[in-house]
């Protein structure tokens, strides 16, 4: 057992920390969360060339990193800084995505996204799947050497921006088996794909996307026609640490603006930190960040174990970092009062991050679940 | 004891329930379902229609043109409210200035503002909080120093909600900044049309415009805009801040956006079957309907203890504290009820010009759940509340 | 609508709260607890005298009152003195299931409840029925004119000071049908009753029964052959309203020993109480002690409404104050520190009151199941 | 970062397992399993048996006859000693006397006092609470007076847990009572034979007599008996509170807790199916699981940061508070997944002397509850931690 960071991760942490806090100020941040992009090129460009998406894959992959504990050091510092830049989509669904199942053409494109030159998109949930990974109802027909896709994909986080959607189609099956889902890597413009695009709460950009008969040659596959359900549900846990690292991280700055807050803003001729209910509230909140960071080394230190290990410490960390993100987040609003409801000031947008964590992959309460039915499994 | 409703209870709610049936315009109602935004026409319009019944000013006594309901009247006229999507009665002007002007205003004063306040001529707004003093009101720094037969007013309030509608406000303003804080404050009315005087929003983190800092520069208010007495306004703003506020519990909002919950989560499915039936959501939903439960009982029990227009002093923080925590409670498992669709945030749709993203109900959720962290911030912070409970219930 | 006690009930009151606070002094109730029989016979016969247990039955039954708003009058006082003697079991159980479904020579024994000379128990529960009230597996079987039961009794509060105990066995149908369970009248002593006597943690005593072939007239039998059920539902109901109204009496006294001890007891130099972490969890108390007694008022209001209804209000008042009891007692327990660990202190006694309530006829979480059950059957 | 165990730690895990199964009594375990209350001669022949194996002071240094254990070996041991039921260590001499002796005291109070605690030839309690102080450790009113070779002390400590086994107390008294609270305060070690003391049981909550109060009439200490300089205890006192006491987040005694929660839920039955399986239940165990995996952590990250031997300082402020909350919500689990039998209290059935009434498993639930509310009021009560991890984190 060892719980210092490795060397090479303790500079990257450095290295984004510092980049960060130059480039991603509030103003700047303001202004990013004000675009028609919901991003900013010149932020991918330079978290590309400071090596942050090549740490999220491995040596073989063409980075120099991949592992669980590389994903929370990228993610934390995103969540720190409340960065809004799509690296979920592009680097860990898409790239996982594409190194698990692609060929050598597909998996080609990786070197594009460690190089910050394509983004990706997982086109998987759909308006009725909610949170279950293998509801899908969009359908996938071969029609001679071709294949046609049908159906609707909801909330597709930076379909827009996407040089290729990864869609999930079902070949076979049920409309909730496991079996018989594939991926398919559908070029931005391809025509039939329909977007409807709109800002997210608390930031980037999502669309609303219709496949209409999209027809693509069957190279476009990912992998063997109706196996893809393994690794969706393994860049989805590498997905799901990356989400709590970033709670995490943003709750930590929470926690700092309230602390600074608290030190400084003054009430009834003192700091109000010096008001014992606050301290008290406060202490908890400094508890439960502890606990959600020992929830998220949990999480990336068994996300090489066997499945059913995995799964279970990953829903045990989204599980508490939802009960912890929450209280941390309406505990800071609180303790600011008034100026935290304010859109400019930044607990409002950090706050927004921490708690809208929560639907992306399965809330608080679905990760509860699934942590009872693999413990009982076990 | 007795819990039931009597038949002229139950008559009263058949009449206020074909009142609103029939009275109640349906864009209006629309608009509040969806969870869009009123504008100040939407709420004249309401407000219109309620006094033209008599119903605008559930509270006042009958000689003021008010209703003059009791506690349980009032809990009807709530609940069949906020069932029906009947927009909010905006309170500023009737339910916080008014009930000052009554107890400590002049005959001139009642005579000219109470009608206005009735029939929509003035839309009042609060000048309370200032930038620095939060819930620390006496601590306030806008000055006003009697010329003449003006006051000169300078200074600045925040958090003014709804201000950008107001055409008056009611300010606590300094008079005196040489004794002990609370002893320098008086209460003034103020015409917002006076030079002077600039408004401007503040954009809260849901997008919305709701509350306007105000700034005052060398504003001249006539001096028998004074309510009371000079320095003495503190004792008419505390009277304000704990006079009966019939609906601080917020149990008629809480019914609407716990029934809209169920009715979500009737439709919403999860690993295929309605949210509903998954346990871990039944188990939340529920207990925050039993909470509902006692709080409705708690509610008027403690109005009816309170005799008509009397304040209900700490018992009204006790239900600020537990009636916010219920709503906002609520206003979290709607956000998650919804599942990924509370993520998008499509101003343009959100104002009405565009079809909905997913279910048209999950469109506010995510704006709703942070707007409504205000409920325990603003009006006093539950913080506050609990000092007051804490102070007055220890004291003994 | 009233919120006013009727000036019946409000003499009631206070004179049952003048008797308590002479008698029922922490000296006395600590001998009580340590005294073989775990109750005073004073005490009850002074209760008696009072009319407070003719209170807890209609006029029609020789009594003065029976209404939900009499037991709550009754039960608040008896748990703000952290009485521990079984009027639950004589009065409210055994006298309402006497009634309920008694033949003239059955209900006469009412007299003798009201008038203090007799004392029941209701032998319900089982080994493994936990709070299935529909779950009887000791059997009555028919032998000529007799009955004979066989079975075992679990936690029989006063099955030691009963003259009769009141049996519950199964005459037809599976372990869990409604339909099939008759109750029986068993006098004291009947041979083959075992009683193994134990006092209980929080006050009082119980006994384990078992019923070895225990021979019995057909007259023993209340009411029809196998239809028992409704009248235990009902019996148990009203036990539940002086559950949730006792625990709010030892709630509300628990919180004015913490009120008293924190503006007395001096650390650092001051009162306790003027620390504001404490003031304001003494102010969530008050509030839910506010709400306690609405879900109180809430249930016994609709204690005579149709079942699905009183059921739904009961359940959510023994839900609410499952959770704001625990909050209370541990919280009042908490504030007062060391001393209230001590069990020569009231407190002690009070807060196992409360908390020992969530052990009888269902607890919090057993009432929360409850109540979605019936909220999503209406 | 590796969570993985080194094949070291695993092998250690292994000698510690083996261990337990060939060294631990089965009467002592099956004590602890049940419930049932640990003699004087139970916990001593516990000790004897570790301390013949080296492994008595886990965190001693190897030349005061210690293990030295690492944080992850005595993590590894705390579990493995609560899942084999073995009884706790008593801490007193071992965990919080020794340390102050081996920083503070002069050598030849570490040559004699060291070994005797290990050998078991003392048994020491603790003298720093005094009624009417509480958590205000500072305020002790207990006088040493010095006179010639001796100190003379008058007073009277209480909480002294298992005082009633104890030869020796060491105690914080007050030599200077013309300074500051604090600076006034020495550290003294007193022979419980010494005429003028006198201990008294407090009967706890749940019937148990586990704490004393102790009385000192014009009890003579020698004057070597005092630990470092006079009127420095305050400093001792400190380091002992805040020293690294491995321990302090119980994850070994909640795990086992937990453990015994689960095989109690899949045995108990509830609506006709085992408690385990009821959603409700299930969740509410699986949030302490998922809180003590966590905590778990957390001790390791915390432990593991300090050196050897180095006060965590704040941190363990931390775990404390939480790992009280964590066991604390598992007896009340715990109490609650028996049903209707945790209201029995049959007290010669808890002292081994009948059959258990109900299930075994079933009789000291309530009185665990209860009894554990102490773990946050004792030895610095929640809030004080909360307190001081607000001075540490929010002085910056």
């Amino acid at each position: 057992m060892d719980f210092n960071l490795t060397e090479e991760r303790q500079m990257l942490q450095d290295t984004l920390r510092r980049y960060l806090s130059d480039k991603y100020t509030t103003a700047a941040r303001n202004k990013i969360l004000d675009s028609d992009e919901g991003m900013s090129a010149d932020i991918w460009a330079g978290l590309a060339e400071l090596g942050v998406i090549g740490a999220l894959f491995s040596e073989a992959e063409g980075g120099f990193g991949g592992a669980g504990f590389d994903i929370t050091t990228v993610f934390e510092e995103l969540g720190r800084a409340g960065v809004v830049e799509p690296m979920l989509e592009t680097a860990v669904l898409g790239g996982r995505l594409l190194s698990a199942l692609g060929d050598d053409s597909q998996t080609a494109l990786i070197e594009e996204v460690i190089g910050g030159s394509l983004h990706l998109a997982f086109a998987h949930g759909e308006p009725t799947s909610r949170y279950d990974l293998n509801r899908v109802a969009t359908t996938a027909k071969t029609d001679g050497g071709d294949i046609v896709l049908t159906g609707r994909k909801a909330v597709v986080a930076n379909a827009e921006a996407a040089g290729y959607l990864i869609v999930s189609a079902r070949e076979s099956g049920a409309v909730d088996d496991e079996a018989g889902i594939s991926l398919f890597l559908v070029p931005a413009g391809t025509s039939g794909v329909t977007l409807r695009g709109y800002p997210l709460f608390a930031g980037g950009r999502a669309a609303e996307v219709t496949l209409d008969e999209v027809r693509l040659p069957a190279s476009a596959r990912l992998g063997a026609a109706g196996e893809a359900f393994a690794a969706i549900a393994d860049a989805v846990a590498a997905a799901n640490v990356a989400l709590s690292a970033e709670a995490l991280g943003a709750m930590v700055t929470a926690t700092e603006l309230t602390r600074g807050y608290l030190m400084t803003r003054q009430q009834f001729g003192r700091p109000i930190g010096t008001f014992q209910a606050l301290q008290h509230r406060f202490s908890d909140l400094l508890i439960e960040l502890e606990q959600a960071r020992s929830a998220v080394i949990n999480a990336a230190g068994h996300l090489a174990d066997p499945l059913a290990e995995r799964d279970r410490q990953i829903a045990a960390a989204r599980n508490l970092i939802g009960r912890a993100g929450r209280l941390v987040a309406e505990e800071a609003i609180q303790m600011h009062g008034g100026i935290a409801m304010t859109q400019e000031y930044e607990l409002a947008h950090i706050a927004k991050r921490i708690v809208m964590t929560d639907h992306r992959f399965g809330d608080t309460d679905y990760h509860l679940e699934r942590f009872i039915a693999l413990s009982a499994a076990a | 004891m007795d819990l039931s409703y009597s038949p002229e209870e139950q008559a009263f709610r058949e009449e206020v329930r074909a009142f609103l049936r029939d009275e109640l315009p349906k864009d209006l109602s629309d608009k509040v379902r969806s969870g869009a935004e009123l504008g100040k026409a939407d709420i004249e319009q309401w407000h219109a229609i309620l006094n033209n019944r008599g119903w605008l000013a559930a509270n006042w006594p009958k000689e003021f043109g008010g209703a003059e309901w009791n506690a349980v009247q009032r809990h009807i006229f709530e609940e069949e409210a906020a069932q029906a999507n009947a927009p909010r009665i905006v309170p500023f002007g009737l339910s916080m200035l008014a009930p000052v002007l009554m107890k400590f205003g002049n005959q001139a004063q009642k005579d000219y503002y109470l009608p206005r306040i009735l029939n929509g001529d003035d839309w009042w707004c609060q000048g309370y909080s200032e930038p620095g003093a939060g819930s620390d009101l006496a601590s306030l720094k806008t000055r006003a120093v009697r010329e003449g037969d003006h006051y000169i007013v300078n200074g600045q309030k925040t958090w003014t909600t709804l201000g950008q509608h107001a055409n008056k406000i009611f300010c606590l303003v300094r008079t005196n900044p040489d004794v002990k804080q609370q002893e320098g404050i008086s209460f003034l009315l103020i015409d917002m049309d006076t030079p002077g005087i600039e408004v401007r929003p503040i954009i809260l983190l849901d997008g919305t415009p709701e509350v306007n800092e105000v700034f005052f520069d060398n504003v001249r208010v006539p001096a028998e805009n004074l309510v009371g007495e000079e320095n003495k306004g503190w004792t008419y703003a505390k009277y304000l801040l704990t006079h009966e506020r019939t609906n601080i519990a917020g149990v008629g909002f809480s019914r609407a956006g716990l029934d809209a919950l169920k009715r979500i989560a009737k439709v919403e499915m999860s690993g295929g079957r309605p949210l509903i039936e998954d346990p871990h959501f039944a188990a939340r939903v529920a207990k925050v309907e039993i909470d509902l439960m006692a709080m409705s009982t708690t509610n008027l029990r403690i109005i009816s203890q309170a005799a008509a227009g009397q304040a209900p002093g700490v018992e009204s923080s006790m239900l600020k504290v537990k009636g916010t925590i219920i709503r906002q409670e609520i206003n979290d498992l709607t956000r998650r009820a919804v599942g990924p669709y509370a993520l998008p945030f499509p101003s343009e749709v959100l104002a009405g010009n565009n079809d909905p993203i997913g279910p048209d109900y999950a469109g506010p959720t995510a704006a709703e759940y942070f707007n409504n962290r205000k409920l325990s911030i603003f009006g006093g912070s539950n913080e506050i509340q609990r000092g007051i409970i804490a102070k007055v219930k220890m004291g003994g």
